[in-house]
């Protein structure tokens, strides 16, 4: 009872639950920002504490990495397009206070009602251990979660993506025009400095990857490391996406996708269904199709930090709007 | 190495590589997209052909089978959904192409077909799935491309409406999850079979009620409506059938496979659920009769009839459930393919009248005809007049209800039904009236390309009632679930 | 008391508290973020299900699952966070 | 001569597949259309005659199509049902030759015949059902195929009554709906059987068979304008001359009373229904109506109207001579249901002519008709006269019928009922002819407008019936007159 560690435990969970009750009510939208990232990198330690670096490192990458920058991103829009005003987002009619707390009283009955069905339901219950055990050797991978991911249950893997693809067409349909908000103005230090880390990001995503066969890490992960790349070379406008690169990106949105659905398809035959890899080659398959999943998700999580379809600066040379 | 193709993966893989090449090549988009729906369509007939010459069939994705892996699993009823999906989606394409011919829509061109695509790559996938977690995926891959297709015309409304259809669905899509882990939690499974075999617990009754509440707020079953009508009447025409025709049917259909495995625990769940259907008949029959707009009558009529399918699922209480959801499918069948053609009627009545102010209809010099008459025909399925599928699916309901003795459901039933005569003829009496026009009304004559597959899915509402039987029993190969393992 | 169960009732809290800011909030941007936490909270209850009491390795499946759960979350959040940055403009042209 | 199991359906198909031709026509295309419509109504005429010359030789015609489990699409050709869709076919063929001179030049022709073709299939539709939820598709089919005619003018007067008809057609169709169900609950089978199906329910929930009772005739008393649901029959008024004629003689007012028949025989049976209590209300609420109708018609001044009233009145005869379970009475029921087709036709379209040729829209216009169209007036004062009840025309048949039937079934009121009635008929029929023959026409009307100037495709047709008035009266006992039939006809109901 006294072991420190449940200390630890109870005085993290105390405080992953007040950052979450401090990020929506603080006032100012930066700092319930900055709230929300500490939030997720907490509860990205909390994964850890539980056993679950891949789940923690994906959280902490794209949770909390990828979500931070989104939403910074376009607070700093809406600040630009309101003009500098101080962003009331939604011209709000406000709710009555009997409805709101009615809503909190609503939320807070289900709260315990599920916190009751938790506390009766068996803690480490059954699950599918014994039964990824015995086909790991037939996975063509040694790290379990990178088995479940893109073996055992490819499928639900190969849907993830599909998601993302349909996130990024969404994006580039909803924002169009030119662009209203210049990117915030970076101090010089910060230029350099964010070339110097790029190569060393590079580097470690695609250990990330590779190391995901084995240990923990994997496609998302690394894919999400990528990103950061692409987002420190969009912030720093040492790349700005030009109109005639739109094939390429869209190539590289859909290369993921594309290959894995391709090669889930090709091994199907000679008494084998779809997703179904040939054992002698499944490690190389799969190596392929996280290779490229990784490419696909570090360009599409960039493109979803960049927002608009890039389109050209002059009206001539526009050819939709 | 020729690959085995089999119509389940062909079903989800064929729209998905559609939409992959759709967004590619932009300029061949409507090309791609026509083709792939053809092809998919002939897809899903084969593979009905096998369902019914074998009964339910299985896919072990991976080889490795549920529940470490998942598995693809088609009977009659899914079938019937991929079949009310593919064909009702190749309609609307083909309708697609002429309401976004604009000069002005090369963006909307360019952008439906890959969005459609994949939502139909999502619905394809839900109706094939045997796997809790695997629904969550295909429901975010749905919600995302229907709030794709919601905002296409980009005008402020559509996307206010997106928004809140955004915020519903990732909320209703999160309360699926937490279920989905419940679920986990007490059975260790995540599979159909192992929804079967779990134990009746606090925390299966949890996961239940999440699921349950999240699907609700998915297809919008009163009083979690509240985003629906705005983000279908804002909508494109093409985009709004799709919507409000098939969308909103793919949870609907998880609701009635969960109930299937997870039988509601009791009996005033059950009339709770077709209380909330009453509702919704009841105030989506005075909001629609209060619209203002022809395309916002239509969407609140949509959340009419998804109140009168919960109330075809409660019709009979828990002893009925077993065969409630028969009638309940058959609504949702009828209405899948009569709102699509309404919609796209409304979308061509707006398109050459100009407006839809249901008060100015009568107005128009200008009335196209055939859209007019085949909004009247889809109106005729929804409001169930006979011999339309809607007609047979309410009989069913009545009929259930009054075996039951659950007469309140039946006056329910009438009173809606009322009800959606008096505000469908508000638009259908706007249309036949010509004494408030000036200039000589122009009736459009013969037949508009545009007109052809509205009027198609019209008709086909009102014909498939003809076919009931032979529908009824195609829904129940493979049920109940166990049987066909 | 073990840490599934700490983190178990935490992920229950911090999903509450989600669905409350949800309903609740005013901003567009506030109700995004709330529900990323509606989606942590049911992380949450993924990783404390596939718990084992060490030396037992937990189960993968979960892990796996709440990897997807992210990915499919920072896509919606792009998607409505998109919406509301378009939204924005339009609004603010028609101030202007 | 051949035999074609497929006959009914054909007689269906003539109407029902010649909607959608007429509608794809464009306007312009009157010849063929008017073609396309007169062959199919003939050709129509023509089936229904080989129809009935089989059916009396003892052919029986079945053809079932399932629709839900244990549920069917029946459709079958009993004497009954031929003796309606006779009167169908015939009065469609004369009526499309009166509206095709009514409507010439007239807007939206392409759609007033559709819906017409459909209105006309309907009616056959009704009279072939072989079972209730047969019955019910086709009763909607009805509905919604004559409301577009009755607000064929397309202005604000004719979208009220077309929005208080469908109120009360719909709501009457709904709970026709709810009182199928009933049935088919209740007896697990919605089939029209000559001595009914609900026997053994009538013995073990009397209650349950009555409420079931009430929700039937309800429904159709909607359509069959039975008080107090006739309201909508006045109002309707408003159609064109052709679509009142139709809707008066065949489609419409025809289609409730018929059903009623169908449910007190076919699902009730006639013993059963008198067992249960139900026949001596039906038959008091009948002759309500029957008075009813006749005083508020004396009142009206707006020919249509009076003609209308007149209906609500008329029409109640059948139910009557039903409700009296008596076989003498139904002959005259059935007997009727002819015979008034046959004059109310003639009136409706001897009044469209008066409208159309003079302008004459009231009874107080009418001095001196007589004398500018004679033919026409002719033709009414025929079918007056027939109404009232004068022998030998052809209401004097069923009237006659009727007062027997009353005296047989023990009910003497009815005689008391029919001498009542027939006063009144004449006291708001013989003013019109009065004044039409008897009374000048320069005291009423600017200047002698001359012969009026109408075709002979709205000249004829009046006429035509007339002559059938006068022919089914005087001949009532030819072979295949129609109350010929109806003995055959009541020879099954009563399982004689």
């Amino acid at each position: 009872m006294t072991d420190p560690l449940v200390i630890f435990d109870l005085l993290l969970a105390l405080a992953i639950v007040a950052l979450a009750v401090a990020a929506l009510s603080v006032r100012d939208l930066y700092a319930m920002i900055v709230v929300f990232v500490i939030f997720g990198l907490l509860s990205a330690l909390a994964w850890v504490r539980l056993s679950a670096p891949d789940v923690a490192l994906a959280e902490a990458a794209i949770g909390t990495g990828v979500t931070g920058a989104l939403l910074l991103k376009t607070l700093h829009h809406l600040r630009f397009a309101s003009g500098q005003r101080s962003v009331s987002m939604t011209p709000t009619i406000p709710v009555p206070t009997g409805v709101m707390l009615a809503n909190a009283a609503f939320c807070g009955l289900i709260t315990l009602g599920l916190a009751v069905a938790f506390l009766g339901a068996p803690s480490a219950g059954p699950g599918f251990d014994t039964l990824v055990a015995e086909s790991m050797p037939a996975s063509g991978v040694d790290h379990p979660v990178t088995g479940v991911l893109l073996n055992f249950r490819a499928y639900d893997t190969l849907m993830e993506v599909v998601v993302l693809l349909a996130a990024v067409v969404a994006v580039w349909q909803i924002e169009r025009g030119l662009s209203d908000a210049p990117a915030p103005e970076m101090g010089e230090v910060w230029q350099g400095f964010a070339r110097l880390a790029l190569p060393a990001i590079v580097v470690v995503g695609t250990y990330l990857l590779w190391v995901g066969a084995e240990a923990p890490g994997g496609a998302f992960q690394g894919g999400a490391v990528l990103a950061a790349v692409g987002l420190l070379l969009l912030l720093t406008r040492a790349y700005v996406p030009q109109p005639h690169h739109r094939g390429i990106a869209r190539g590289a949105f859909v290369l993921g996708t594309g290959v894995f659905a391709l090669v889930a398809l090709l091994v199907a035959g000679g008494g084998r269904v779809a997703f179904e890899y040939p054992l002698d080659h499944a490690k190389t398959l799969i190596l392929l199709i996280e290779g490229m999943v990784t490419i696909s998700i570090a360009v599409t999580l960039a493109a979803l930090f960049h927002g608009r379809e890039p389109v050209a600066l002059r009206m001539e040379d526009r050819h939709d709007t | 190495m020729t690959p085995d193709l089999d119509p389940m993966i062909l079903a989800i893989f064929l729209p998905l590589f559609g939409a992959i090449a759709a967004f590619m090549l932009p300029r061949a988009a409507a090309v791609i997209g026509l083709v792939t729906l053809a092809m998919t369509t002939g897809a899903v007939f084969w593979l009905a052909q096998r369902v019914l010459a074998t009964g339910a069939v299985i896919v072990p994705l991976g080889g490795w089978g549920a529940p470490l892996g998942i598995d693809l699993r088609a009977d009659g009823l899914s079938v019937a959904m991929l079949l009310l999906t593919s064909a009702v989606g190749f309609l609307v394409s083909v309708a697609a192409l002429d309401s976004l011919k604009g000069a002005d829509q090369a963006r909307q061109r360019q952008y439906f077909w890959p969005l459609w695509l994949l939502l139909l790559t999502g619905m394809n996938g839900v109706y094939l799935s045997t796997d809790i977690f695997n629904l969550y995926v295909m429901i975010e891959v749905i919600a995302l491309a229907a709030v794709g297709l919601t905002v296409l015309s980009g005008t402020k409304a559509a996307l206010r409406a997106g928004l809140e259809y955004m915020y519903a669905s990732i909320l209703g899509a999160l309360l699926f999850l937490m279920g989905v882990g419940f679920v986990y939690m007490q059975a260790g499974q995540l599979d159909f079979a192992g929804l079967i075999a779990a134990e009746p617990s606090a925390a299966m009754s949890a996961a239940l009620a999440l699921m349950i509440v999240g699907l609700l707020l998915k297809t919008a079953l009163f009083p979690l409506h509240f985003w629906l009508p705005a983000a279908h009447a804002n909508a494109t025409a093409p985009a709004s059938a799709l919507l409000s025709g098939l969308v909103v049917k793919a949870a609907l259909y998880i609701f009635l496979r969960l109930t299937t495995y997870m039988p509601l625990p009791d009996e005033i769940l059950i009339t709770l659920i077709g209380a909330l259907g009453a509702g919704a008949v009841l105030w989506g029959g005075v909001q629609a009769l209060r619209a203002e707009r022809l395309k916002l009558l239509v969407a609140w009529s949509t959340v009419v009839q998804i109140g009168l399918i919960f109330i075809a699922f409660a019709r009979a209480g828990q002893v009925g459930l077993a065969e409630s959801w028969k009638a309940a499918a058959l609504l949702i069948l009828a209405h899948g393919v009569a709102k699509a053609a309404m919609f796209l009627a409304a979308g061509r009545i707006k398109d050459e009248i100009g407006h839809d102010r249901i008060r100015d209809l009568d107005r128009a010099p200008v009335r196209p005809t055939l859209a007019q008459f085949t909004f009247a025909l889809a109106a005729i399925s929804l409001i169930g007049l006979p011999p339309s599928l809607g007609f047979i699916g309410k009989w069913s309901l009545m009929e259930g209800a009054m075996s039951a003795g659950y007469w309140h459901w039946v006056v329910i039933t009438m009173i809606g039904t009322l009800m959606s005569v008096a505000y469908f003829s508000r638009v259908l009496s706007a249309f036949l009236r010509f004494d408030r026009v000036r200039a000589p009304v122009g009736e459009h004559q013969g037949w508009a390309l545009a007109d052809a597959a509205p009027l198609t899915l019209a008709l086909t509402a009102i014909g498939l009632g003809l076919m009931a039987a032979p529908i009824l029993r195609f829904i129940e190969i493979g049920y109940p679930f166990g049987a066909a393992l | 008391m073990t840490p599934d169960l700490i983190y178990g009732v935490t992920g229950i809290a911090v999903f509450g508290i989600g669905l409350v800011g949800a309903l609740c909030a005013q901003e567009r941007l506030r109700r995004v973020l709330a529900l990323k936490l509606c989606s942590v909270g049911a992380g949450f209850l993924l990783v404390v299900g596939a718990w084992r009491e060490p030396p037992d390795t937990p189960d993968p499946v979960p892990h796996a699952l709440v990897i997807t759960g992210i990915v499919v979350m920072v896509s919606a959040t792009a998607v409505a966070l998109a919406l509301i940055r378009r939204l924005q403009t339009l609004e603010a042209e028609d101030d202007a | 001569m051949m035999d074609a199991p497929l006959l009914p359906l054909f007689i269906l198909m003539t109407s029902l597949l010649a909607a959608p031709i007429l509608f794809a026509l464009p306007e312009r295309s009157a010849r063929l259309r008017t073609g396309i419509n007169l062959s199919m109504a003939a050709l129509k005429v023509a089936l229904v005659g080989w129809l009935s010359l089989k059916v009396s030789q003892g052919g029986i015609y079945d053809l079932r199509f399932e629709m839900l489990p244990g549920l069917e699409f029946k459709l079958q050709a009993d004497p009954l049902a031929i003796l309606f869709i006779a009167l169908s076919a015939v009065l469609w063929l004369i009526t499309t030759v009166y509206s095709v001179g009514y409507l010439e030049h007239g807007p939206h022709r392409a759609r007033f015949f559709g819906f017409f073709s459909l209105c006309v299939a309907a009616t056959v539709g009704i009279a072939m059902s072989g079972n209730l939820f047969t019955f019910l598709l086709f009763y909607e089919l009805l509905t919604l195929a004559t409301y577009p005619l009755v607000i064929h003018r397309g202005d604000a007067a004719s979208l009220r009554a077309g929005r208080i008809y469908l109120i009360y057609t719909l709501a009457g169709g709904l709970v026709l709906l709810l009182g199928t169900l009933g049935l088919w609950v209740l007896a697990g089978t919605t089939d029209f059987v000559p001595g009914g199906v609900l026997a053994d329910v009538v013995a073990e929930t009397p209650l349950a068979a009555k409420l079931l009772f009430v929700v039937l005739i309800g429904a159709l008393g909607v359509k069959a304008a039975l008080f107090p649901f006739h309201a909508w029959l006045p109002i309707a008024m408003v159609a064109p001359a052709p679509v009142s004629a139709l809707l008066h003689a065949v489609a419409v007012v025809k289609a409730g009373a018929f059903g009623i028949m169908r449910v007190v025989y076919e699902v009730f049976g006639i013993e059963t229904a008198q067992a249960l209590g139900v026949t001596v209300p039906l038959a008091v609420l009948a002759g309500i109506t029957i008075i009813y109708g006749s005083l508020r018609a004396i009142t009206q001044d707006d020919i249509k109207k009076r003609l209308a009233y007149s209906t609500v009145s008329q029409v109640s005869y059948i139910t009557l001579g039903v409700a009296l379970a008596s076989p003498i009475a139904a002959t005259g029921a059935l007997a009727h249901l002819i015979h008034q087709g046959l004059m109310k036709i003639t009136m409706f379209m001897a009044a469209g002519n008066l409208a159309e040729g003079l302008g004459v829209k009231r009874v107080s216009q009418m001095d001196g008709v007589g004398r500018a169209m004679p033919g026409t007036m002719l033709a009414f004062s025929l079918a007056a006269l027939g109404m009232i009840g004068l022998p030998p025309l052809a209401g004097f048949v069923s009237k006659w019928y009727l007062a027997q039937g009353g005296l047989e079934a023990g009910q003497d009121w009815v005689i008391a009922l029919l001498l009542g009635s027939s006063l009144l008929n004449a006291i708001y029929f013989l003013p019109m002819l009065h004044r039409a023959w008897f009374c000048d026409a320069a005291a009423q009307r600017d200047g002698a407008p001359g012969r009026p100037r109408i075709g002979w495709m709205l000249a004829a047709p009046p006429i035509t019936t007339a002559v059938l008035v006068l022919v089914a009266g005087g001949f009532a006992n030819a072979p295949f007159s129609p109350l010929e039939w109806t003995r055959f006809i009541v020879a099954i109901e009563y399982q004689e």
